[in-house]
């Protein structure tokens, strides 16, 4: 040992004149860093109360409770996080996970009780020291545990689908369906949402699994007609779903088509194994539509010998005759009407009641009748040269078209409506080889189309005008048809949920164009109904009333379907349907 | 890496190997001839650190697996030796010869998978737990959750909601009485 | 070392005695004890003041981690696996990470490796101001265990404003890291390594030429190149005995292949020599640490969009990872059974042959005032070896 | 809480072996007897003063105590001290989970400490098994075991959040609130249940003092 050894321990007196290490008032002086993972806090208008933050806590560290003052709605289930501090572990991974990005973390970090119970709170509802606190951590651009695009979609391009019918959304393949159902958190708030309270989640779950089998069944489980929902339904569960907050909600309705396409349809009855034993009660439904096929599905697996009478010359109703082929291939519509009448539903074609038979021999030869006969009726726009030749209703031209008869366009439309029908008018035309030009009263976000319809309508080169009010339709001196129209502004009025156009007085355009073609929306058709019957039925603004199993004022006549329901979609029907087949279950086996 | 494995096969008729990088393979060895293969590879081709035993519960196939990890300090390449043992009574030739933690580790095995290695040292002694009597608490079918809640009971009060469920409730209760 | 007679012979490394003789002590140290760190507990047998043997006991810390994992999807498992190692809790956390995505076949962003390169070499250290202190404390410095430990929270701080957390980090998630750097931090980190460089320098005086350090340390515990495959020996208890083991030069892993930096060795591996390495490697962290920040690649691109995690499945498979940390090689061996669950989560702790095969084996004939001392210099970690 | 009992009857030091029984004691402890109110109220103040920690780190917990009791937060301003041995420990700092085997070192400590005696839990997993809630090791509720007189939550609680918590207990005792030592004494049979129900191998004495 040197000297050195000795002495060199000394040096540490040195220390002694340094500033030193020591904090003075650490509880006041040391804050949490700007992203410190301390106490949760919570933007109660922001949240969902999905649920998220709780299947990733791995803690089971949180409860999601109701809380006063948070109404459940579409969007919303009501719940909120409840945290419990005797579990948490700080790690944030709520905060990531968080679909809204409502949850956050503040600084703070000093909580001491000696009760231990009461380390258990709602952030953002119970009062706490930190709720209003900035800093903390929070979600990050860069980061997400989520993911917020969805898988793209396989299409036909703009320019070759204008051509043609063929089917313009190709499917998901089986790589791509599993990728988009991954994207999926479960929360469950799109059930309610669905007229026909679908499980989604659960059918997506099974998508993930790769089990198609299952995921079959608990799509039949509510609705009869997944192939045609796989197309053509508003999906209104996609406007709620919880990664739409952030980013591109999931795409339920392809997903829903990929199972059905995935499934030869041979196989369905051996996946589906609907068994029933014959109850000896027969039903009578009146249209084949979805609302009447989901009736006589749900209504045949109860046992009930089930006879649908149809007008037209094949089954399916709007779908067939209101939607076109490059949106709803019918072989896939026939894919659903068939295993439905392989259960035994027997479809009579061609046989309009009221005409072919008659509604009071339905009435007293069988023990429940349920109708759903659509809304099949244009709406005139009231104007003057609507009768003129050329002029047609988009319904009329959905129709000839889906039977094989080209109607007389010429070469240049004018599709007046802003609603799907008009979309689809205008994108028929365009098939048949005419320039389509869109007339619609409002702006484009007020048109109740599917906002897809419209992208692909603006895509595929319909001409849009928006804001013009109809005047009349001339008939000009080389044979064509001037449409005439007042351009609008739109004047938000005080009590209206939306503002309307009003005319700019003396700001008047016109077009001249081979058709007119107008979509402006359709009211239902009553002229079956004798009136001993269509006086006790009771009626609000041209719809059937009737209570929640379906059910009109008449015990023995329920109806559905776009004459009863205000959304007039396809889901909605097809809710009818099952929901009247419950009830003419409950009504039947009361007696 | 290759060499090393070609000289397995060749040696000792290994196979099924799993090569996950190019610096790392699995090969699954038959039981008894375990010892015999760390030895050779321990003084003949340079494996010389063993790295760790564990072992992987298989209740479906009703085995356990023991991987033996080994490390070439040379070519820096690490060689994961697996056996299968039956799950009834699974057994394996103890190695505490070769390296002194081997032991422990065996140990540890015994604790917490219910292995035996007769003759290893110290076998019965207990590694992490105390007065243990349930099941060993690796093996799959010991449900680590529910030993807790019946043990140490959570803290009571707590109940959460499902959004679903709760949303039926509140938004369409007519359909409750359903499916 | 005149008459030893009285003492037992010692055969094998192993001392031939009989308990019952009444010659000699069982004494306990630990699991209460100062001078152990963690928890964990030597049971002694002593002879006048000299332990003859020793058995080390765990499990005092056990939480079942591997069980939990069992029963948690990857991503839950990233909060849990820090807690295996807390002073230094981010190697845990890089190995998941790794071990996740070579599994799933995922290759991260480029600054996420050079943002995980830098937690790493941070929290190793960090990591070794925390033992540094427990090695002077151990042998009655208790100065330079306040400036160690009060230096290492400054670090700590560094670690709060890039994270959100002080000890529990969380910040390398499977697929990356969880945030970027935040603004002002470079010169915080640059203003705590000029303080730590000071103070290493200080703590060089004041310890490694401290007459009683070296009058204790010397010679205490000495580990012969020949045991260290004998006993699985790995990290800077093997490198003092002059072997270059070292997994970020042999088999690099993160950005370790862009940095310029030697393998440290010294020649005789006693408790001297492996204080003396350990502070040699904090130089080099620093260095590291400052090379790491000069390189740093501009952009915020840290992070790959994983799967959802809550539905994120990862094929077959099993793979062994490791890195290495302040105690030597760190691994994590994952099987994965395709689910959205690990089957199976082992975790190789260097301390685990460290504590309990070769702390018994040096023991024997070490004055039972330095075992504290002798226990430290082979920087076991007990929540590591039972996990 | 609703069941406890109070029961005069002895424990039999049943861990232990037939012949060492008697070496044990076996009486019951006691609850302290307040002396008067101002001798008690200067007591108090200076229990508050003088807080000796036991220096048992039991879990994760124990690691902020290191920067707790080094220069820079300095816990020797507040008053508080690390201590070696429970014998001189008057608080016992639960240092987030505990494993089985643990909790049984730290009933004979705690049991071993002199009154009056403050217990703190430390982090979530005192309060309700924090994120180890589902292990097979890890107790829930450290209230079942032993009494604690605070809890602070965290997870670890960092050293402010430590001092926060060691004012709040200053306060309590000041304020004579703290009553852990006598609700152990009046609650023995309970606790004991408790303790005993998991420690599966009681090779100990039932009374540690």
């Amino acid at each position: 040992m040197k000297l050195k050894d000795y002495l060199s321990p000394f040096y540490v007196w040195k220390r002694a004149f340094d500033k030193p290490f020591t904090t003075r008032k650490p509880l006041e002086d040391r804050p949490g860093a700007p992203r410190y993972r301390g106490f949760h806090q919570n933007d109660m208008e922001k949240c969902i109360g999905c649920g998220s933050c709780e299947v990733i806590c791995q803690n089971a560290a949180i409860d999601l409770v109701p809380v006063d003052g948070i109404e459940t709605t579409r969007k919303d289930s009501g719940l909120r996080p409840k945290i419990d501090y005797g579990r948490c572990c700080w790690c944030a991974l709520c905060v990531d996970i968080c679909t809204t990005g409502s949850l956050k973390m503040s600084n703070e970090y000093i909580w001491i009780d000696s009760d231990p119970e009461v380390f258990r709170f709602v952030p953002g509802a119970s009062e706490k020291p930190w709720k209003n606190t900035e800093a903390g951590y929070s979600q990050h651009e860069n980061y997400t545990l989520l993911n917020l695009d969805r898988i793209d979609m396989p299409m036909l391009t703009p320019e070759d689908s204008r051509k043609s019918f063929i089917e313009t959304v190709k499917g998901y393949s089986k790589e791509e369906a599993m990728k988009e159902a991954q994207r999926c958190v479960e929360c469950g708030l799109c059930v309610a949402t669905c007229p026909a309270h679908m499980d989604i989640p659960d059918y997506i779950r099974a998508i993930r699994d790769d089990n198609l089998d299952e995921a079959l069944r608990l799509l039949y489980d509510t609705n009869p007609m997944p192939a045609t929902c796989g197309r053509i339904c508003t999906h209104l569960c996609e406007d709620v779903c919880s990664i739409g907050v952030k980013g591109e909600p999931l795409a339920i309705r392809w997903l829903k088509r990929y199972i059905v396409d995935q499934i030869d349809d041979t196989r369905f009855k051996a996946i589906l194994r609907d068994e029933f034993k014959p109850n000896g009660k027969k039903v009578a439904i009146i249209g084949a539509g979805p609302g009447g096929l989901s009736a006589a599905y749900y209504l045949v697996t109860a046992g009930y010998s089930v006879t649908i009478y149809e007008a037209s010359d094949l089954a399916g109703g709007m779908i067939r005759y209101g939607v076109p082929e490059y949106r709803m291939p019918y072989d896939q519509l026939d894919q659903d009407i068939n295993y439905i009448k392989e259960l035994g539903v027997e479809i009579i074609l061609n046989n309009r009641i009221g005409k072919d038979t008659l509604f009071s021999d339905l009435y007293n030869n069988y023990d429940a009748l349920f109708f759903s006969t659509g809304l099949n009726d244009p709406y005139k726009m009231a104007i003057d040269g609507e009768s003129l030749p050329g002029v047609f209703s988009g319904l009329q031209i959905l129709d000839d078209v889906t039977k094989g008869i080209k109607p007389d366009i010429g070469k240049s439309v004018a599709v007046i409506g802003g609603g799907n029908v008009a979309m689809d008018a205008a994108r028929t035309a365009l098939r048949l080889g005419a320039e389509s030009t869109l007339i619609y009263r409002r702006r484009e976000e007020d048109m109740p189309a599917d906002t897809e319809e419209i992208h692909e309508a603006h895509a595929e080169k319909v001409k849009f005008i928006t804001q013009a009010i109809p005047l009349r339709i001339e008939k000009t001196a080389n044979g064509k048809l001037k449409f005439i129209w007042n351009n609008a502004e739109m004047v938000a009025k005080e009590g209206a949920a939306r503002p309307s156009p009003i005319a700019i007085e003396g700001d008047i355009q016109s077009l001249e164009v081979d058709a007119v073609i107008s979509a402006i929306g359709q009211g239902a058709d009553y002229s079956f109904l004798p009136p001993e019957y269509e006086s006790k039925i009771k009626f609000k603004r041209g719809k059937v009333i009737i209570n929640e199993n379906c059910q009109t004022t008449v015990p023995k006549i329920f109806a559905g379907g776009d004459i009863a329901n205000p959304t007039a979609d396809a889901i909605s029907a097809i809710a009818d349907g099952h929901n009247a087949a419950k009830g003419i279950d409950k009504f039947l086996n009361k007696k | 890496m290759q060499e090393i494995l070609n000289k397995l096969i060749d040696r000792y008729a290994i196979e099924p190997i799993q090569e996950n990088r190019h610096n790392q393979a699995f090969v699954t060895i038959e039981k008894n001839r375990l010892p015999d293969v760390l030895t050779w590879l321990r003084d003949y081709e340079d494996y010389t650190h063993l790295a760790f035993i564990t072992a992987v519960d298989y209740p479906e196939i009703e085995k356990i697996q023991l991987t033996y990890m080994l490390h070439n300090y040379i070519l820096h390449t690490d060689l994961g030796l697996r056996v299968l043992l039956d799950r009834t009574r699974p057994e394996m030739v103890s190695i505490h010869h070769l390296w002194k933690q081997v032991a422990t580790y065996q140990r540890e095995l015994r604790e917490m998978f219910g292995i035996d290695f007769p003759g290893s040292p110290g076998l019965q002694e207990n590694f992490a737990l105390e007065g243990w009597k349930d099941i060993p608490p690796m093996r799959r079918d010991f449900d680590t959750k529910e030993y807790s809640e019946k043990t140490y009971f959570p803290r009571p009060g707590r109940q959460t909601h499902d959004p679903k469920e709760y949303m039926k409730e509140k938004l369409y209760p007519s359909a409750k009485e359903d499916k | 070392m005149s008459d030893r007679s009285k003492f037992p012979p010692v055969i094998d490394g192993k001392a031939q005695f009989d308990l019952d003789s009444g010659k000699y002590i069982k004494v306990w140290q630990g699991p209460q004890h100062p001078g152990v760190t963690g928890n964990m507990a030597l049971e002694l047998i002593i002879s006048g003041d000299e332990v003859i043997d020793l058995t080390t006991h765990v499990g005092y810390l056990h939480r079942g981690f591997e069980k939990l994992m069992e029963r948690r999807r990857y991503i839950q498992c990233f909060p849990i696996v820090c807690r295996i190692c807390v002073p230094e809790p981010d190697t845990n956390e890089y190995l998941l990470a790794a071990a996740a995505e070579e599994l799933a076949g995922i290759e991260i962003p480029e600054k996420a490796k050079w943002l995980r390169t830098l937690t790493l070499e941070l929290s190793r250290l960090a990591s070794f101001l925390m033992w540094i202190g427990g090695q002077s404390g151990a042998f009655g410095m208790g100065t330079v265990a306040q400036w160690a430990i009060a230096q290492r929270d400054f670090i700590l701080d560094l670690f709060e404003e890039l994270s959100g957390g002080r000890v529990y980090h969380m910040y390398i998630v499977p697929g990356g890291v969880r945030d970027d750097l935040p603004s002002g931090w470079d010169k915080h980190l640059e203003d705590v390594l000029v303080k730590t460089e000071k103070m290493l320098k200080e703590i060089e005086i004041v310890m490694f030429n401290n007459v009683i350090f070296k009058m204790r340390a010397q010679n205490l515990g000495i580990i012969t190149p020949d045991m260290v495959d004998k006993f699985g020996i790995v990290g800077p208890n093997a490198r003092a005995a002059g072997l270059a083991r070292d997994l970020r030069k042999d088999e690099p892993y993160l950005i370790y292949d862009k940095l310029d930096f030697q393998v440290i060795t010294r020649d005789f591996s006693d408790a001297y020599n492996r204080t003396y390495l350990r502070w040699q490697e904090m130089w080099q962290s620093i260095g590291l640490i400052r090379q790491i920040m000069a390189g740093m690649p501009a952009g915020n691109d840290y992070h790959y969009n994983l799967p959802n995690v809550l539905n994120w499945k990862i094929p077959h498979g099993e793979t062994y990872v490791k890195a290495e940390s302040t105690r030597g090689e760190y691994g994590f061996y994952m099987v994965s059974d395709g689910s959205g669950y690990p089957r199976r989560v082992y975790v190789r702790g260097p301390s685990y042959t460290h504590a309990m095969a070769l702390l018994p084996h040096l023991a024997v004939n070490v004055n039972i005032a330095d075992m504290a001392g002798l226990m430290v210099s082979l920087h076991t970690y007990p929540p590591e070896i039972e996990r | 809480m609703d069941n406890k009992e109070i029961n005069n009857t002895k424990l039999a030091n049943e861990g232990l072996s037939e012949q060492d029984r008697p070496l044990f004691c076996d009486a019951r402890p006691q609850s302290y007897k307040p002396l008067g109110k101002y001798v008690e109220k200067f007591l108090n103040w200076a229990r508050a003063n003088s807080l000796w920690i036991l220096g048992y780190g039991t879990g994760c917990g124990a690691i902020e105590l290191r920067p707790l009791m080094t220069a820079r937060f300095d816990m020797f301003r507040w008053g508080l001290a690390p201590r070696p041995t429970p014998r001189q420990a008057g608080v016992f700092v639960i240092g987030g989970y505990m494993s089985v085997k643990t909790l049984k070192r730290v009933i004979r400590s705690y049991e071993q400490m002199q009154g009056p005696k403050f217990v703190i839990g430390l982090g979530s997993c005192t309060i309700n098994g924090g994120m180890y809630w589902d292990s097979y090791n890890t107790i829930n509720r450290l209230d079942h075991y032993l009494p604690v007189d605070i809890y602070i939550t965290g997870c670890m609680p960092r050293p402010e959040a430590l001092i926060a918590g060691f004012n709040k207990l200053k306060e309590m005792i000041k304020a004579g609130e703290t009553d852990g030592q006598n609700e152990y004494a009046r609650n023995f049979d309970w606790y004991k249940a408790n303790q005993k129900k998991i420690v599966k191998d009681w090779n100990m004495p039932d009374y540690n003092w």
